[in-house]
């Protein structure tokens, strides 16, 4: 069972767009929060080992994988190598969010008409977006805005700087 | 009323052979949009568009029975035949069914694939943002783009009443099923919404397609009766 | 340097947000693909193994990590979100364009027998399908094709992995 939840553990640390709380850790998997920290130790300690190339940090919000950093330099060039420009439909999933976070997917699927979770992992991914908190909704899903490095692009201060939505023909 | 009015002429044409037979439920839908415009809803137009599509139905229905004993389907891929001929339809009709088995087992698939999760996103600042080349203006447009395509939408989403097609299905089976035969507009009555009339309109549409009711008329627009279909022993 | 090489690609497919081909792994690892590939095989025993949540798979041409299926229902939980399905519509003509491509917007809706434009548009900014040229015929129409997205969708490694074209009448 340790093992098993040690496996869970990483599956979920894995998949996760954002650090994850203990907390958190403890209601998904429905385990003793002892258990939760023994596995969340071995973990740690079975990915130190030379022969894995991710390993478990605590950061400020909780728990999360990394690549190590000894990687980095392969790491980013594997990632650098033209990564293409943002699609129309991406360019307006972004748009949404800026003007509408704090914001869900399904509010911004709403808007947009059509299915999002693919582009938002991308925005994700690019860190144009991030988790800005969850909605206290049913399964409180992930609440999206916009990251310091989308503003740093726009030349914008802050969110305040965007173009007013009054001046967007009929209002937000 | 002018676009309905068109709408319903091509099918009238469509059903004379005037026009080459072509899927069925973009015409009749758009003929039902038409109907569904502003003003009130004119009831003698439904009559007429019911009696159309009625009949269209039915032909289409024979035409995709399997062929007689005697008669060959298309083989697959050849064209030949007059376009719409039974050959041809049934052609299509076994086309079509393979490509619902395909779809099938792409959604098997899908359930597979479903269960498992990509990684959320290291820590991928490395890569560049995709961004390269656009400006804030590009931004705005985007959102105004998005904004304005939104509003046309909204009106389609399905209102918050208490109504569905399937529902209204049940209730006109029942309704024929204590009272026998019914006349078209009677099934109508008491209906305030434009709405409710168009659900109850679509609800019998499907009811004739499905082979559940039958509907008798005795000359073109004259009064349309519609009765439960008996299924033959 | 052979549990080095085994970490390294852990780390690449960690980070990567798509299927990573086997060339790009070489070409990134600077190593031989003989080696290469002995390291992913290395790789996908390991985290077969009990104690891991997540596993190697080869998809779309290029292999990517995914955490395991059994572990899906408490994923799903965390992120308060499913992978959404397709709807049957939708399924119905990718299954036409996957079969038929390169194939136009008309070719699929003389096979499905209704109007598919909003459905095409849909697959389109899922990136499920792309433009993949234009036919040679009056009006010059977009000719549609299934994308490395597709797929990873199904979990496929390559349109190869389609059951056989000849049960589906009409010659793909």
């Amino acid at each position: 069972m340790r093992s098993g939840l040690r496996a869970l553990i990483e599956a979920l640390l894995f998949a996760a767009p954002e650090p994850v709380p203990l907390g958190r850790l403890v209601e998904v998997c429905g385990a003793a929060e002892g258990e939760v920290r023994a596995a969340l130790a071995a973990l740690a300690e079975h990915l130190a080992g030379e022969e894995h190339g991710i390993e478990l940090a605590e950061v400020a919000g909780g728990y999360r994988l990394f690549t190590k950093r000894r990687f980095a330099p392969q790491v980013e060039a594997l990632l650098a190598e033209g990564r293409p420009r943002l699609s129309p439909a991406a360019l307006e999933t972004l748009a949404v969010i800026a003007y509408r976070q704090p914001v869900t997917r399904l509010e911004v699927e709403e808007v947009r008409g059509v299915q999002c979770d693919h582009i938002i992992r991308q925005l994700l991914e690019r860190q144009l977006i991030r988790v800005v908190g969850r909605k206290e909704a049913p399964g409180r899903p992930f609440l999206y805005g916009t990251t310091p490095l989308f503003l740093e692009h726009f030349g914008l201060r802050d969110l305040s700087e965007l173009p007013p939505p009054e001046r967007l023909g009929g209002g937000a | 009323m002018e676009a309905f009015d068109e709408a319903l002429a091509a099918l009238e044409r469509r059903l004379a052979g005037e026009e080459p037979e072509e899927p069925l439920d973009p015409a009749l839908a758009s003929a039902v949009a038409a109907l569904g415009g502003d003003g009130p809803l004119d009831l003698e137009r439904a009559v007429a568009l019911l009696s159309v599509g009625v009949r269209l139905l039915e032909r289409r229905a024979r035409l995709l029975l399997p062929p007689e004993p005697g008669t060959r389907a298309a083989p697959p891929g050849e064209e030949e035949g007059a376009p719409g001929s039974a050959e041809e339809l049934a052609g299509r009709l076994s086309e079509y069914r393979s490509f619902r088995e395909a779809a099938e087992l792409l959604r098997r698939y899908e359930e597979l694939q479903a269960g498992r999760f990509p990684g959320g996103g290291g820590d991928a600042a490395a890569a560049g943002t995709g961004l390269e080349g656009l400006t804030l203006e590009d931004l705005v447009r985007a959102f105004q783009r998005v904004w304005e395509q939104s509003r046309p939408a909204a009106p389609q989403e399905i209102p918050r009443e208490a109504i569905t097609v399937e529902a209204c299905m049940d209730a006109v089976l029942a309704r024929l099923q204590s009272e026998g035969e019914v006349e078209f507009t009677a099934l109508f009555e008491g209906q305030t919404t434009r709405r409710q009339v168009v659900v109850t309109f679509l609800a019998l549409l499907e009811l004739v397609r499905l082979g559940r009711v039958r509907v008798r008329q005795e000359r073109a627009f004259a009064a349309i009766f519609v009765s439960l279909r008996r299924n033959e022993p």
